[in-house]
């Protein structure tokens, strides 16, 4: 995506964007994949948006918000002149009760990043006041979560199952078809409240679950975006002209979980030679082809108050030797690593572990294990050693510190069990605090103190792949992943 | 003197059904297609060291009456007679041993993947026909009795011609010393000089072990160079039982006359009558009356309405000195002449 | 009627020549020796080739084909990697080789299993007929229509990937053929005379079986083992697309074809190769297959 | 004789037939298959002739070359058999000089063919009336309705009860009897002028038989159509040709009149077959076969080709190569010692044995 | 002709139990599936409590037996149930899916007779000779080759290089799909014709050696009658109970086949549905994966039963 040139691209066409899997569901309150809520934000908007360095939040359907002395009350003015793309327009209500439809989720869906909340009101039709149970700083990067979309009061007297067959929302594309399985499509929100946009006139995602399939397609010109691209698609699609491989800084990190749960991973030593042990710069240029960097922090670059010093367990093989030596396991052990199947670059990391593991006497079977299978073992704690991802929906540090690291909110510190009371702390004092310096001071302890724990080995940062046709102008991936269409053009 | 009786067969009869039932349904692999009388009330019985010819046209129940006898087929009526001993289907392994069988098709009557050793010498062993050290002598002893050499016993069924299979199959059957040797079309298969070999080489055993043997043809020329009785069937019923000179030169049943007249001669010379028209009738739908009337030259009345019973119709003398009976299943027979 | 008498019993008929053994029907092609069957020659040749190259493979392989080397991966055919090396900079001709080892040995496993349950159901179905034959039929029914790849999927998710899932799955799934092939062959020699001279012989209906249908019928089962050999092994390859082969980083060529078609544009040699590997061996089964077809026909007449 | 008048018979495609020439004749007809190393010669220098309305009979074991002999003269030679050298003339036109689609053009209407076993001659998934039709239609150029009346009419004549409903079915829906008829339908539908009968009843009970015999020598005799029967049954051949040729391993060891070659047969082949089959109107004779087997066509070695098996061979049978001779006018044998006292000796080979005996 | 297909009816009969048992094992199946819908919904990161949350609204900790009570008590009124991952009814994703497998198989079919008829006659007409040997062993090479490998080669050639044909991807049209539909249909036909040739080229040999087409040849019949009549039809006989094997077998295999071109048919919400452990899915679509099994079973019967007079079902 080339917003270098700056020929004025014309107007029009459809953007057509190949993704692996189809949407699950156009419910942003209890959706949880990328692909469906990267498609609702196209159609339905939260009052706050994410900035584009990922770094903040800016506003979108409110124009701003002020907050009480005791924290506790935040008041948000909202955009005049919105209207849904029924032609309905957009007042408190309908944000009232979108925000208390993804409250009332719970559980079951986002509801629990609401959770601070304790009541709404509507004062006028353009003001919003939030009430909170309790000093919360991440309340603006939370209602900026997709799940916190802005729909018709009611479903527009729809049921909410029924709504979601064709959502109405206010952002600047609306519903069009979808064909389950096969492909999905939106059109111009004419009634849009940014004038001239959206540029293109519809945008179609076509499901195409073959890596190859998608490449050759975008290289055939029959698709302008490949949403999945492998590393090695990257890598050959490189130069390729017509083409433009390029990648977006992220907020993904991949690292390789303990269970603490399991010996020998209780015995720190253990887990600090094994993150010693792995040569980052190595995975980074064979699984990844050069793309990502080598990960210092239990925080991503993207992520506020993330600490580029924090002195993260970085490759030392003789280090690791030495871990090994002070350890439970002196004369190493063999352990199962749970990776996922059919994930090229997951068999590739496996393999370079298993072969720098073995240098420090660790034998490593390598287990290929569908991903729910996967999934369903970690969580019920079923594993020794597995891969995993992390990618940020909100730009508050404090969604991923929560699940990493506290053992108290179901999740077991990311399934790890990692159980350290002084992060424990530190992790809500962060939450609690609302100044950025302060915050900042909190969490580069935290990440120092987590690193040297090693509840897990972090092994890189890895960016958004967005491989284009070349005719595709203004084209973005926010570090949180969402890429917003309405700026994006086609030229011929 | 009355010659023994050795088997006899009392009004079987046989019918080919549709499975039913569960089988059915559920579509198990079926035995016959459709329902028809193959066997319709015969009797039958072979005397002790008698050949007797057992004749008629194709589908006329010729294997169906054999494998009735041997045990392979449970007639639907009708009961098979050992030495006066009635035997059902399901047979005890002695009653098994003492009919044997040699078939029509020298290809499929032996196993192609066993040698002949293994195969009879395995029948040996499940008879203690002989002690296990015995074995090897004994089967050299059975090849060289059917005019084989030792050699074929480690041979594969695939290297022999079709008239040294069929002696195997006659080893075979003899290897279990049995005392009725069923033998269906065993050379209707081979080569005129092959079969002459075979031909002999059966009557030469008959002779000299005593055998029993029904011998199923249908060519009367070698039944007749063969053979000390001939019974004739038609559609699944005996139509004539007699000695084997009386029964050509003195045919009692319109059939066996057409059969007769239909026997291609070497001599263009001899007389022949004119020969029956049309193909016989489909034995599943049966005419009443006589079966053979839709080709009978001398159809009356009474043979489109009453079915003839198979009766003596004369008493011939043999040429040892007994009298032979003559039996026909012609409403007519004595009139023919 | 005393037997000793019948040993001297000798046809006066004149005797049968000692050139016996010349006379065999020359239309049965049955008696042809194996050497003169040439798919069966060609075929034999290469699945010995490829079995000596998996009994050797540790002295052939020129290296280790599990040593990673991440300073030169991709590397395109040159003197020192003649067939290159993959994304782990492992030489693909060492992983090649190696790969003939554990392929082979999945894809014979994988039929055994099946071969000889399928066979013996077959056999016993066929042989007995009626409710037995029915019930069988049933479930082999059940068996067939179950899409291949759902049972597959299913079985290798529920007994966890790896090699002995795969056997199993595959195993569950193809005894079907084997019973239907053995089936419908015993269903015909049941007719034969010959098992009808066994059982008027006196013989059990288990030897009759085991004995004598078995060894009859078995040859066309054998032959449908070979391609199905084949079709185990592609059944691998596709597994490993589907994300359940064989694990890493055993050497096989599922894997290799799997792994190296993300390179296909532009390191094509990558999956290319144990793709030419996979056919040459479906070739050189099929051949072996065609060959015994044509050794082991059982004589059909008429 | 020339300057007789004699009838001619002028033919669809223009080969003039003529009584006082023989309407087929096969000259030195050698059938083999090339092998890389050699070629293997399943017929063997065989010349017979055919005349016009004649039965001609081909009789002799399995595997002696009958069917091949025939399957030349109608061109259809199993793929890897071919004639290797000899003609074969149809009204004076050598066959095997044809192109393929002149040759195909006589199919039918000038030559046609009868196989043994009707039912595996005969089309499964057509209809019966069809394949008849189906000559008719390509070589006399009749619609398809007219050359399905013409089918039902053959039918009709070779005695098929209800031959328009029987038209309809299937072989398989037929008994071998009828089947065998509509083989003569088909056979017969163009009108040739030579049929060639591959054992056409073999496979039949001896009742129908008998009636299939009638009817081909009447048929024939109605449309002047010549015959060549091959059987290996004596009795049938002396039933129905007039003349016959024995074969043994691919030769013709014996040709003549029937009523002079069964009675007196000069070769002890010949004799043998005559002696291995039982004769009905002689129950008491003891059946005497010919010992041991046919050679292997690859390897027939030097001499006469029955010298090993037979039992009056001497030395000089062994070598050397044995051509036909012509003992008396129309009587041909290819024996160094033939036998002339026929019957006598005969009963004195029986007596002691000799034809069985001697071999070693 | 109709008297020849009475067994239809029967067939049927026959067809229940088997398609019971399937609906026996792929339930019993799918439960026994390590992880569940919950997970495979929620992803990595789900806590206990909203995976309780979502097995209670799909009745999913309901006992097994009442599950499966349930299962074929909707089966019988014709409903297949509701599509965990897709959210909507399975009939609903079957009539989707259906279309495009049935599409793909019918259009691999007739690509399969297309290349194997001439190839097999060719190698019929000679035995043994160069060509027979030559279509004897060429196919076999399809038949090695993995189905997704020579998917995507034919896209890389035919669809990139030469832009002949859509690189994937399914049409709006029955015409529009003859190109999309055609190098997935090409690539089964690939790996089926192989089998097919070998049969037909086998019959070809049988039946061009058999006496009624000396019969036919007797009569001087002309090579293309003699051909299509007499040889074509007979030699299809058992050529279209292999096919219809295969079919059986191919049913099975569209899973590649669709994923590699991106179509949406049955194999491809099936992997997705096992992946993600949507259980009425898998169970839906694996009966009437079964179903159409069956169906194919039934219709080899009939072709053959058209074909070959002689044939006699029950
Ligand atoms: N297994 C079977 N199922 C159905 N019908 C059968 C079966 N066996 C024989 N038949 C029928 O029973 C009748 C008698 O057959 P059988 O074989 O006994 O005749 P045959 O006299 O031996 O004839 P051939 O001379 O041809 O051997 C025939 O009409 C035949 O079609
Ligand atoms: N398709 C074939 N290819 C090669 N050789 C063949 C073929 N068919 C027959 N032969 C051989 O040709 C020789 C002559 O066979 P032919 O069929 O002419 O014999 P026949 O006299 O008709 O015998 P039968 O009485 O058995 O029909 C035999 O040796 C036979 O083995
Ligand atoms: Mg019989
Ligand atoms: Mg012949």
């Amino acid at each position: 995506a080339s917003t270098s040139k700056s020929t004025s691209a014309p107007a029009g066409g459809n953007l057509i964007i190949d993704d692996a899997q189809d949407a699950v569901s156009m419910n942003p309150t209890t959706t949880f994949d990328n692909t469906s809520l990267y498609i609702m934000e196209q159609i339905m908007q939260p009052l706050f948006t994410v900035t584009k360095d990922g770094k903040g939040t800016q506003p979108d359907l409110a124009t701003g918000y002020t907050i009480s002395s005791d924290k506790k009350t935040y008041t948000i003015s909202l955009r005049k002149n919105v209207k849904f793309s029924n032609g309905q327009p957009m007042t408190s209500k309908d944000v009232k009760f979108s925000l208390d439809a993804d409250t009332a989720t719970g559980n079951t869906g986002w509801g629990y990043i609401n959770g601070a909340i304790s009541s709404i009101s509507t004062p006028d039709p353009d003001t919003v006041v939030i009430q909170l149970k309790h000093a919360w700083s991440p309340l603006i990067a939370d209602l900026s979560l997709f799940s916190n979309s802005i729909v018709p009061y009611n479903y527009a007297g729809q049921s909410a199952s029924e709504f979601y067959t064709h959502p109405i929302g206010t952002g600047p594309f609306k519903w069009d078809f979808w064909n389950k399985g096969r492909s999905l499509k939106v059109v111009k929100n004419t009634d849009y409240w940014q004038p001239g946009l959206p540029k293109l006139d519809s945008v179609t995602w076509n499901v195409v679950p073959d890596d190859n399939t998608r490449k050759l397609q975008l290289q055939g010109g029959q698709a302008d975006i490949d949403a999945l691209p492998t590393w090695a698609t990257m890598n050959s699609l490189k130069g390729m002209p017509g083409i433009d491989a390029t990648s977006f800084p992220s907020t993904e990190i991949d690292y390789i979980g303990f269970n603490e749960q399991k010996a020998p991973f209780n015995d720190v030593h253990v887990r600090q030679a094994i993150s010693a042990a792995i040569d980052r710069k190595s995975l980074v240029s064979a699984a990844l082809f050069g793309h990502g960097t080598p990960a210092n922090s239990l925080l991503m670059p993207g992520v506020p108050y993330y600490d580029a010093k924090t002195p993260g367990i970085q490759y030392d093989l003789a280090a690791a030797k030495k871990d090994m030596a002070e350890s439970s396991v002196p004369n190493g052990f063999t352990v199962n690593f749970g990776i996922q199947s059919g994930n090229s670059e997951e068999a590739t990391i496996g393999q370079i572990v298993q072969s720098e593991l073995q240098k420090i006497g660790i034998t490593v079977k390598i287990q290929q294990i569908d991903p729910t299978t996967l999934h369903a073992q970690v969580q019920a704690g079923q594993y020794e050693m597995a891969i995993s991802i992390w990618t940020m929906d909100i730009p508050d540090p404090d969604e991923w510190v929560t699940f990493a690291v506290n053992p108290t909110g179901g999740a077991h510190s990311a399934f790890t069990y990692y159980n350290n009371p002084s992060v424990i702390a530190l992790a809500q004092q962060g939450e609690q605090t609302t100044t950025s310096s302060a915050r900042q001071t909190i969490y580069t302890k935290l990440q120092d103190q987590v690193a040297a724990d090693a509840p897990m080995a972090w092994m890189f940062y890895v960016p958004y792949a967005y491989p284009t046709s070349s005719k595709v102008h203004g084209f973005y991936v926010t570090p949180l992943g969402n890429y917003p269409l309405q700026d994006v053009s086609l030229s011929k | 003197m009355p010659e023994e009786i050795m088997l006899e067969a009392r009004d079987i009869a046989v019918l080919f059904n549709q499975s039913k039932g569960f089988a059915r349904i559920f579509g198990g692999a079926r035995r016959s297609d459709s329902a028809l009388h193959a066997l319709d009330g015969v009797s039958l019985s072979l005397r002790r060291g008698e050949s007797l010819a057992l004749v008629g046209e194709s589908g006329s129940g010729k294997s169906t009456f054999a494998n009735v006898l041997v045990g392979r087929l449970a007639p639907a009526a009708g009961q098979v007679h050992f030495e006066g001993e009635h035997i059902g289907a399901e047979r005890s392994i002695s009653h098994r041993r003492r009919i044997q069988m040699v078939f029509q098709d020298p290809y499929s009557s032996l196993n192609p993947r066993m040698t002949v050793r293994r195969a009879i010498g395995e029948l040996l062993r499940v008879h203690r026909i002989v002690p296990p050290s015995e074995i090897d002598a004994e089967l050299v002893r059975l090849v060289n009795l059917v005019g084989l050499d030792e050699e074929v016993l480690d041979a594969y069924p695939g290297q022999f011609s079709g008239g040294q299979r069929q002696r195997l199959a006659i080893a075979r059957a003899l290897a279990v010393r049995p005392d009725i040797l069923v033998a269906d079309e065993p050379v209707s298969a081979l080569d005129v000089s092959v079969q002459a070999t075979v031909l002999n080489l059966i009557s030469e055993l008959q002779r000299e072990l005593g055998l029993s043997v029904l011998f199923i043809g249908h060519n009367l020329s070698v039944v007749r160079s063969l053979c000390q009785r001939v019974a004739v069937m038609y559609l699944g019923r005996i139509v004539e039982v007699a000695d084997v000179d009386e029964i050509f030169d003195n045919p009692k049943h319109p059939y066996t006359r057409a059969l007769i007249a239909s026997i291609p001669r070497m001599h263009r010379t001899i007389e022949r009558e004119p020969a029956i028209q049309g193909d016989p009738p489909s034995p599943i739908n049966l005419p009443v009356g006589c079966r053979f009337q839709s080709r009978c030259p001398l159809v009356q009345d009474r043979c489109r309405a009453e079915d003839p019973a198979l009766r003596l119709v004369s008493a011939t003398p043999t040429a040892g000195g007994e009298f032979e009976d003559h039996l026909s299943a012609c409403h007519y027979a004595e009139e023919l002449v | 009627m005393t037997e000793s008498t019948a040993a001297d019993v000798r046809m006066s008929a004149p005797d049968l020549p000692r050139r016996r053994f010349s006379v065999v029907r020359s239309r049965s092609r049955s008696l042809r020796p194996w050497y003169k069957i040439t798919p069966l020659v060609v075929g034999l040749s290469i699945v010995l080739f490829l079995v000596l190259v998996a009994v050797f493979a540790p002295w052939i392989a020129p290296h280790d084909p599990l040593k990673q080397d991440l300073t030169h991966i991709l590397q395109p055919p040159s003197a020192q990697h003649w067939l290159g090396t993959d994304n782990l900079g492992r030489d693909v001709l060492s992983r090649l080789i190696w790969g003939t080892r554990v392929d082979l040995r999945v894809g014979f496993l994988a039929v055994l299993i099946p071969f000889v349950f399928g066979t013996v159901v077959g056999a016993i179905a066929g042989y007995f007929g009626g409710i037995v034959d029915a019930i069988v039929m049933r479930v082999v029914d059940v068996f067939f229509a179950f899409p291949f790849y759902v049972l597959v999927i299913a079985l290798v998710y529920v007994l966890g990937t790896g090699e002995r899932a795969i056997y199993l799955a595959i195993a569950t799934v193809s005894w079907v053929s084997y019973c239907k092939i053995v089936r419908g062959e015993v269903l015909v020699a049941r007719q034969q005379d010959y098992v009808v001279a066994a059982r008027l012989g006196g013989l059990s209906h288990g030897r009759i079986i085991g004995g004598h249908i078995i060894r009859n019928v078995i040859s066309q089962a054998i032959v449908y083992a070979m391609s199905d050999i084949v079709l185990d092994i592609l059944a691998i390859v596709t597994l490993g697309y589907l994300g359940l082969g064989i694990q890493p980083p055993t050497p096989d060529w599922g894997s290799m074809i799997v792994d190296g078609q993300e390179f296909i544009t532009s390191e094509w040699w990558l999956s290319t190769v144990p793709g030419i590997a996979v056919v040459f061996t479906g070739l050189g089964l099929s051949l072996t297959g065609d060959g015994l077809a044509e050794l082991l026909a059982p004589e059909r007449r008429r | 004789m020339a300057t007789q008048p004699h009838t001619q018979t002028a033919t669809d495609t223009g080969t003039i037939l003529t009584a006082d020439r023989p309407v087929l004749e096969v000259r030195n007809l050698d059938i083999g298959m090339r092998r890389k190393s050699a070629v293997v010669k399943l017929v063997d220098d065989v010349s017979f002739s055919v005349d016009l309305g004649e039965r001609y009979g081909l009789v002799g074991e399995s595997g002696s070359g009958k069917s091949m002999t025939l399957r030349a003269i109608a061109g259809l030679l199993p793929s890897g058999v071919e004639v290797l050298s000899g003609s074969i003339l149809y009204g004076g036109r050598d066959l095997l000089e044809l192109s393929a689609s002149s040759r195909r053009a006589l199919m039918g209407p000038e030559i046609a063919m009868i196989f043994q076993e009707p039912l595996t001659a005969l089309n499964p998934t057509m209809q019966v009336g069809d394949q008849i039709a189906e000559g008719p239609r390509q070589h006399l150029g009749l619609s398809a309705k007219d050359a399905r009346k013409l089918a039902v009419e053959m039918m009709r004549r070779t005695g098929i009860p209800d031959p328009a409903r029987r038209a309809k079915a299937f072989p398989h829906e037929l008994s071998g009897g009828l089947r065998q008829r509509i083989m003569i339908a088909l056979a017969l539908s163009c009108s040739p002028k030579v049929l060639l009968c591959d054992e056409p009843t073999t496979a039949l009970d001896v009742t129908v038989q008998d009636q299939v015999l009638t009817l081909l020598a009447d048929l024939c005799d109605d449309t002047g159509t010549s015959l060549v029967f091959v059987t290996h049954d004596l009795a049938v051949v002396a039933q129905t040709c007039s003349r016959v040729g024995v074969m043994y391993s691919g030769r013709i060891v014996e040709k003549g009149a029937v009523n002079e070659v069964f009675p007196k047969p000069h070769h002890p082949y010949t004799l043998g077959l005559i002696e291995s089959a039982p004769d009905f109107d002689r129950p008491d004779r003891e059946l005497v076969s010919i010992p041991g087997f046919p050679p292997n066509v690859a390897n027939r070695g030097s001499g006469c080709v029955f010298a090993p098996r037979c039992a009056f061979a001497q030395d000089d049978c062994r070598v050397g190569r044995l051509e036909l001779a012509e003992l008396e006018p129309d009587r041909t044998v290819a024996c160094l010692h033939p036998r002339n006292a026929g019957e006598a000796l005969l009963s004195a080979a029986a007596t002691n044995g000799a034809i069985a005996g001697r071999s070693e | 002709m109709l008297q020849r297909l009475r067994f239809i009816p029967l067939r049927i009969v026959q067809a229940i139990p088997v398609v019971f048992g399937v609906t026996l094992v792929v339930f019993f199946l799918v439960r026994f599936l390590p992880g569940s819908p919950a997970i495979a919904m929620l992803g990595e990161h789900a806590t206990p409590a909203a995976i309780a949350a979502v097995d209670k609204e799909y009745g999913l900790n309901a006992p097994i037996w009442v599950q499966y009570g349930d299962f074929i008590g909707n089966l019988v009124r014709g409903n297949l149930g509701q599509s965990l991952f897709y959210h909507q009814p399975v009939s609903q994703l079957v009539r989707v899916g259906f279309p495009a497998t049935l599409y793909l198989v019918v259009y691999a079919i007739v690509l399969t007779v297309i290349i194997s008829v001439p190839l097999a006659a060719v190698a019929a007409s000679a035995p043994g000779r160069a060509r027979d040997q030559f279509v004897r062993v060429g196919p076999l090479v399809g038949l090695g080759m993995p189905q997704f490998w020579v998917g995507i080669m034919l896209i890389l050639i035919l669809g990139v290089r030469l832009k002949i044909f859509p690189i994937g991807g399914y049409g709006s049209d029955f015409v529009a799909n003859l190109g999309y539909l055609f190098l997935p249909a090409l690539t089964v036909a690939i790996s089926m014709s192989p089998i097919v040739i070998r049969s037909l080229r086998s019959a070809m040999i049988s039946v061009l050696g058999s006496d009624y087409v000396g019969t036919a040849r007797s009569k001087g019949t002309s090579p293309f009658h003699l051909f299509s009549r007499h040889v074509l039809r007979n030699a299809a006989v058992p050529t279209v109970t292999v096919l219809g094997v295969n079919v059986g077998y191919l049913l099975g295999g569209t899973i590649v086949v669709e994923k590699v071109f991106a179509l949406p048919g049955l194999g491809n919400y099936m992997v997705t549905a096992i992946f993600n452990r949507d259980f009425p899915t898998v169970q839906g679509i694996t009966l009437v994966i079964a179903l159409m099994v069956v169906v194919v079973g039934i219709l080899t019967d009939v072709v053959y039963a058209l074909l070959d007079p002689r044939v006699k079902l029950a």
